[in-house]
């Protein structure tokens, strides 16, 4: 007889919390950051808790797991969580443990930071590991681009955190961030019209498509599809539903760099983020032009920005124009939006920094 | 004797109260014995307090011009001249003022004689386009009093599909903000599509106007297809003495409030000895402090102009802003001053060819792209002329490197001269 | 022989303007107001001008015309110019001829101000004296509104200039502003369709509409139009170019007032104006229900904004919640754009006044 | 002895390097003698080293569930399994973890058991969503290890047109800044909606995602269709003495530059005996102030939530955020949290019956207006849900009067409560 799943749906998190934090719960009054990667929150009550945070790999083999788990039950009272950034995070009730926590982790390949006005994790998604429509491989594009800026990661120097995200389709499971670094498609989509019958339903396809560029057609007297190519912003969205659309290719699937993003509330409302560069080569395993360039905003912005500016307010005070000659990136058409509600991104104003 | 009056009695409700009264002028106009155009305006009152009375114009178009000209004229047949038989003729004369609109009490004295003469006596200074409204002839008057103001040295201003009257501020003839020599720009731009203002033939109206310093007086941002505005590109002016005065009698905490945390870059900070510091590099010409600081505070001497194109009121699909196509663009030499007039000529090309009908330059704009436009009258794309990047992957980015060369193209000749 | 036309365009304005201010031109260095409807501009020369601002009614007969050029000629040297907004300027060349012209200008019932803080004069359309598709008069509107802000244009009490102006119709040949009266219209048109076969140009009035609503169609076997009055979005559109489909009426043809126009580039970049209140009624010839409210705009404004603050930079300081609070009118649906790129008119963040 | 291992020249690169590498993980367990996902992971590598010399990718989807569930699992299949059959089958299991993400040693080692025996050995905590994703269970496999964890306390975690996992911040557990019992909501939401979750038959997608305050961290505004954000009414709360001390440390100038001149709608100023005065009216709640001085500032007591909804990524028309449709709402006693369980249901069953196939709330709500989505849910207008009013006059406004009065209405009902 079939097992009839039982429906408990998001666990209880009080029976795996911590207890310091369970025992305080909503009852917390302030935090400091004694060091890079370490938080200590001091309760209403008088209770601390020290937090020390490492980044991970985010896709973990059982050893590395176990690893991290013999480091909790031997240094850290038993406890973890992990961050939205795929950062583990480790709780101690005492600060006399939190420097041989540190000490282990490091010994063990993690390093610790990733707090405060750092360069974080690098959130990611699927790529070639799993994904079905991916352009290029999330997990090796953050691996490469972590271990360029581990020192940013282990140290608090930025103006304000920076969040990156990456996203191996245009579709961007990747969440928004400072800095976003996403697949770009720069071909409309190849059509292996032999398949096209059999494996798409063609109307939810055409209507897929942003700009209706896709019209039924026959082809070789069967039924397939057209791509009007002049109309087509190579966005990728017909292929998921009909993967005979190849729009991923080796050559023309690019890398863009997207900057300025910003969730928080603090200061100016949320906003998305904005093209700066993109036609960068998928070059695997080490995208080094990806990491040049990254490097390099992340550098003009630790240099010129001021305290507590997110990149998007160092952006908002500085100007665009600026920003392009201070990162040394080319300004071209494509910057110029033409996307629907693009008036709003042009500059209707005498405001310009000469 | 005149004819017979009509009852006013709502317009008669106009002539109360301390603002010049339109309805008192018209009829003075409507009482002057013996003049030609009085019965016509017995007759206007009569059908606006008709208007008045029942809510509704009657006012309709029609067919009007002089000799030589398409448009100009805007023409109105009354739709209850069966009723007000003496103002069914009451076409406006649109006549361009002098840049900036200054007059002589000659020339005004001289102008009401040629109106009073061929027309109804009532003249608006101006329209909302800068024209002098010379409002009430008939159709068999409309020629005469055309070519008495032509040879005065006026001409008509536009209507219809066409260049339309422009405007400039009053600027360098008496405000200490003017970067610009507005009254030159203005004629040089109007003047030379004299051609495309008077044989209307272009897809819709294409209007300029021409603000000396960003305060932009006339609008033009919002209002004009072809906005010229005055700025300058190195360091504000400051008069330190004169700061240290300003503070000295409105106080500290004044010129904190209402200057330092005004600034939209917070460009401004003030020193411990009451001098103002400004970061020039990030101050974005708003006029802002120069304003408020007139003694103390003054433009650069390295003056020019921005030229936003596209901009418009509601109809078709919502007002709409000019944007920068020239950040900034030095008019002193005659050549420089030839340019501005040629990237106009290439403006109205490109409009002519590529609008659709009854389409404006903004509205253009928004259909094909600002870059598609910039491309189209030949000039470079340049990051000042958009707020911001592009948020939205939806774009084939295919020849970016093409794209980007000629970007470091033009950083190396830039850095070679 | 016909008479052709001397193509003389925009004449030279040095031959009518002030001799001062032709011998000074771009050499100007400061300017001071003296008083309310003064200015005083000096020049780098030394030279100073005074100018003295009158209301005038725009629409002038010959008479106010040769008073004004009787005043410029006793009073003022013999120069005037008008503003963009129809206010009359007389120029003098030394102090003492200020007074004097003030008086004169007062006893012929010429308000004087406009300057600095103050409302200055109600820029203005044609409407039923001229236009052929006005839902008002303009003329009588602004006749009506500046004999109740009298005291507003004389005096330079308000935080900062006010420009206010009005539109017959939803064209919107009123320039934007601080403050914009225009007509609304909140019924689709009603055809009448006898006519339309021979007055309209059936493919232009359908190429018109903003929202496709019209279709051709026959009507009583006659090639008329229909609209599809659930789309309709009542703008006027189609009426100038097809006057059959009756816009205007004395009923439905209301009025609306918009607020935070902002046009000169200080501090923030330009903007537009946004919807306050409508449904007002197209009362003649007083229009009392939109005094009312223009006066209770003006009149919270001038209590709680800081000095230079135009209305929209008041406005954003406090917040429109805010502004709907102070000024008692009410929000509804309407207040929520829908039209094109109305997803940037909403509230996409947690930034709330409570 | 295990099959023969495949080069990964490429992948071997990425085994360098201070970051911990994800390929000597997945090495780790291609070399695990005898264990069931040695074959299948030395097969994985090979499949992911071709991808790299190609680049290109080599999954396809297809159709997997466990018994009574619709969703849950992503199935993957190679179109390379004759190259690399051991991975031809290479499903994930999404499975929810406790809110906030916490765990012990013990329920981790529990979990990873599970996997050695029914699945890769490959985990990622997290998905971008906030599931465990189990990586790489065989289509024999799958209902076994969801079995398992079933039995250990977890759920399958949403795909497909569905309820989605949720995410709710660290928050009350250990932040000061919480202003929310922010697994409370997340788990009455989803738990709530288990069905919508587990059956997949919405329009689309729909996510919650809940964060203690409007720092935000979890990204709300930006990815969640059901965006819930901890706030307060009252005034924030001001200890003086730290403030001071804060000054004392950091000295005024910092102060001034990095907190007083940061705030959006400057409700800040500094009194010149070094203590805060705050324009509690102005304050938008942004959290900068809050954030840089965690000592002296805090969150006022009348806490609550701020809802928005319709955020989501770019398919198909863009990146959009999600926008307030309540303002505030409490959330202390059983029966408050019963209402927004409750308005979250209206909003599901208004999207269930108006959004078009593949159709997101926040596309749904672009194509029929805020106003129609909020009347459609049952709530009633409110200024806070805009930035500002409309600008254009494109709207038919005919029944104004009447909903003027709900307004007049409403105040009349809250001025008498
Ligand atoms: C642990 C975590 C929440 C969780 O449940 O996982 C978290 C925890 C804290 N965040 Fe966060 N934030 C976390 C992701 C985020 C995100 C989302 C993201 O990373 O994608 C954001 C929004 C990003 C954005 O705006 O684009 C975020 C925006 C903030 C901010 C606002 C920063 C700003 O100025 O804009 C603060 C305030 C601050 O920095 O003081 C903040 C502050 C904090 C504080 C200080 C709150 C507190 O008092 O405990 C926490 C310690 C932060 C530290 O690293 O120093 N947290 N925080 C997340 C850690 C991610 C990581 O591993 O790096
Ligand atoms: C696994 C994950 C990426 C990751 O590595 O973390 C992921 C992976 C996929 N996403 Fe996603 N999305 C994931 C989080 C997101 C997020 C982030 C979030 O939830 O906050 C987004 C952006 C937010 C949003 O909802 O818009 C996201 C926006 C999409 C979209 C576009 C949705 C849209 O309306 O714009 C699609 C396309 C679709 O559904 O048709 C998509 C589709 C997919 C599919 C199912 C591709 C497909 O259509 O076949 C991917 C399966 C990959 C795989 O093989 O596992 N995924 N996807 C994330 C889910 C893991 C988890 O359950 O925790
Ligand atoms: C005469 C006139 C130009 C003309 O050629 O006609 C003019 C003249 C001056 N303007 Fe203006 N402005 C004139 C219309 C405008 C307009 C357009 C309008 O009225 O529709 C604007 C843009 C309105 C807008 O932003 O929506 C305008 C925005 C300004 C500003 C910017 C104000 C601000 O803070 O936003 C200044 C700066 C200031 O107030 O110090 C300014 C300043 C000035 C100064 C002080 C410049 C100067 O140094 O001489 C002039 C005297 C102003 C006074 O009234 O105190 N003028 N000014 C116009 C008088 C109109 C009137 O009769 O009231
Ligand atoms: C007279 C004047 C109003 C006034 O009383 O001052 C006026 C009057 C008319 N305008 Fe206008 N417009 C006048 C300045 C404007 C302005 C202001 C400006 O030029 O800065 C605008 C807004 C700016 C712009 O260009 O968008 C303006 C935007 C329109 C439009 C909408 C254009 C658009 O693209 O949105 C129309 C409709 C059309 O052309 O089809 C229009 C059409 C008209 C017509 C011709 C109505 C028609 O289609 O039959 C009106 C003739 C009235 C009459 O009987 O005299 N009028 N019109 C102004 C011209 C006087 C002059 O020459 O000085
Ligand atoms: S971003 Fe695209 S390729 Fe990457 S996991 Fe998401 S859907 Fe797959
Ligand atoms: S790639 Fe995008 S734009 Fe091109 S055909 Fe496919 S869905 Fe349409
Ligand atoms: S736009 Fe500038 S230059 Fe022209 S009048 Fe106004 S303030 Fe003076
Ligand atoms: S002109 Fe404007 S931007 Fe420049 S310093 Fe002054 S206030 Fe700031
Ligand atoms: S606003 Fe409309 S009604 Fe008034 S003058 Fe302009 S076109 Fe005519
Ligand atoms: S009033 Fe406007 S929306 Fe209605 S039919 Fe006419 S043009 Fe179309
Ligand atoms: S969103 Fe607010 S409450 Fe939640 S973790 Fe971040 S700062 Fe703390
Ligand atoms: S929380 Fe933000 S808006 Fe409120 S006072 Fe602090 S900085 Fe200003």
């Amino acid at each position: 007889m079939p097992r009839t799943p039982i429906e408990s749906g998001v666990p209880d998190p009080f029976q795996y919390m911590h207890p310091v934090m369970a025992k305080n719960y909503g009852m917390w009054k302030y935090h400091e950051r004694p060091r890079p990667g370490v938080l200590c929150h001091t309760a209403k009550s008088g209770d601390k808790v020290w937090t020390v945070r490492a980044g991970t790999q985010r896709q973990m083999d059982l050893y590395t797991i176990r690893k991290l788990c013999d480091i909790a039950d031997e240094y850290a009272e038993g406890h973890i969580r992990f961050t939205i950034r795929s950062n583990i995070e480790f709780m101690v009730s005492s600060e006399a443990k939190v420097q041989p926590l540190i000490d282990k982790l490091l010994k063990e390949g993690f390093p610790v930071g990733g707090t405060g006005p750092s360069v974080t994790m690098i959130s990611h998604t699927q790529g070639w590991l799993h994904c079905d429509i991916p352009g290029t491989d999330a997990s090796g594009v953050v691996k490469a681009l972590m271990d360029e800026l581990h020192e940013e990661f282990i140290k608090e120097d930025m103006p304000n955190r920076v969040h990156i995200a990456t996203s191996c389709c245009q579709i961007n499971c990747g969440g928004q961030s400072d800095i976003a670094i996403n697949i770009q498609h720069t071909k409309p989509p190849k059509i292996n019209h032999d398949l096209v019958a059999n494996v798409c339903e063609r109307p939810a396809v055409v209507a897929r498509c942003p700009v209706a560029a896709i019209r039924p057609a026959l082809v070789n007297g069967k039924p397939s599809l057209e791509v009007d190519e002049k109309k087509c912003i190579c966005c990728g969205a017909c292929y998921p539903p009909c993967p005979p659309m190849q729009i991923n290719d080796p050559e023309h699937s690019k890398l863009a760099i997207w900057v300025g993003g910003n969730h928080s509330n603090a200061r100016s409302k949320p906003s998305f983020q904005k093209l700066v560069a993109a036609g960068l080569p998928n070059n695997p395993p080490r995208w080094p032009e990806v990491a040049a360039i990254l490097k390099k905003i992340l550098h003009v912005y630790k240099e010129d920005a001021k305290d507590w500016e997110r990149i998007s307010d160092w952006v908002e005070r500085i100007g665009w124009p600026r920003f392009f000659e201070l990162t040394e990136l080319p300004f071209t058409k494509f910057h110029i939006d033409d996307w629907r509600g693009a008036r709003r991104s042009l500059n209707s104003s005498t405001h310009i920094r000469f | 004797m005149s004819k017979q009056k009509h009852e006013t009695p709502m317009l008669d409700q106009l002539e109360s109260g301390p603002w010049p009264s339109f309805i008192t002028g018209i009829k003075r106009l409507a009482n002057d014995e013996g003049k030609t155009y009085q019965d016509t305006m017995i007759d206007l009152l009569g059908q606006l307090e008709h208007s008045y009375q029942t809510r509704k114009g009657y006012w309709k178009g029609g067919t009007i011009s002089v000799m030589g000209y398409g448009g100009g004229i805007i023409p109105r047949f009354s739709e209850v001249g069966d009723k007000y038989p003496a103002s069914r003729e009451f076409h406006t004369l649109r006549i361009m003022p002098p840049a900036g609109m200054h007059y002589d009490t000659k020339i005004m004295r001289e102008m009401c004689d040629v109106w009073e003469k061929h027309g109804s006596g009532l003249i608006a200074f101006h329209g909302q386009s800068g024209d002098i409204m010379f409002q009430g002839a008939r159709s068999d008057k409309v020629q005469d009093a055309f070519d008495e103001f032509n040879k005065m040295g006026f001409d008509l201003g536009g209507a219809g599909p066409a260049v339309r009257t422009g405007m400039s501020c009053v600027g360098a003839a008496r405000c200490e903000q003017s970067c610009a020599n507005e009254q030159k720009i203005l004629r040089l731009l109007v003047n030379e599509f004299l051609d495309d203002m008077h044989r209307p033939a272009l897809p819709y109206k294409f209007k300029f106007k021409v603000s000396g310093c960003p305060n932009d007086c006339m609008n033009s941002i919002e209002r004009a297809d072809f906005s010229v505005i005055g700025t300058w590109r190195d360091d504000m002016k400051v008069d330190q003495d004169a700061v240290k005065a300003f503070i000295a009698e409105k106080g500290q905490k004044y010129v904190i409030d209402n200057v330092i945390t005004r600034c939209p870059t917070q460009a401004l900070s003030l020193n411990d000895d009451d001098t103002l510091a400004v970061d020039n590099r990030n101050c974005v010409r708003c006029m802002h402090c120069i304003n408020v600081m007139t003694k103390a505070l003054s433009p650069g001497d390295d003056k020019g102009v921005t030229i936003l194109i596209g901009g418009k009121r509601t109809l078709k699909i919502g007002d709409l802003m000019g944007t920068v196509v020239v950040p900034f663009m030095k008019l002193e030499t005659e050549e420089e001053y030839e340019k501005i007039v040629e990237l106009a000529g290439d403006i109205i090309d490109f409009f002519a060819e590529n609008a659709l009908e009854h389409e404006r330059t903004g509205e253009m704009i928004e259909r094909i792209g600002l870059a598609n436009f910039i491309e189209g009258i030949g000039l470079e794309v340049d990051p000042n002329m958009i707020a911001e990047p592009r948020q939205c992957s939806y774009v084939n980015t295919g020849n970016w490197d093409e794209e980007a060369q000629k970007w470091f193209d033009r950083k190396a000749e830039e850095r070679a001269a």
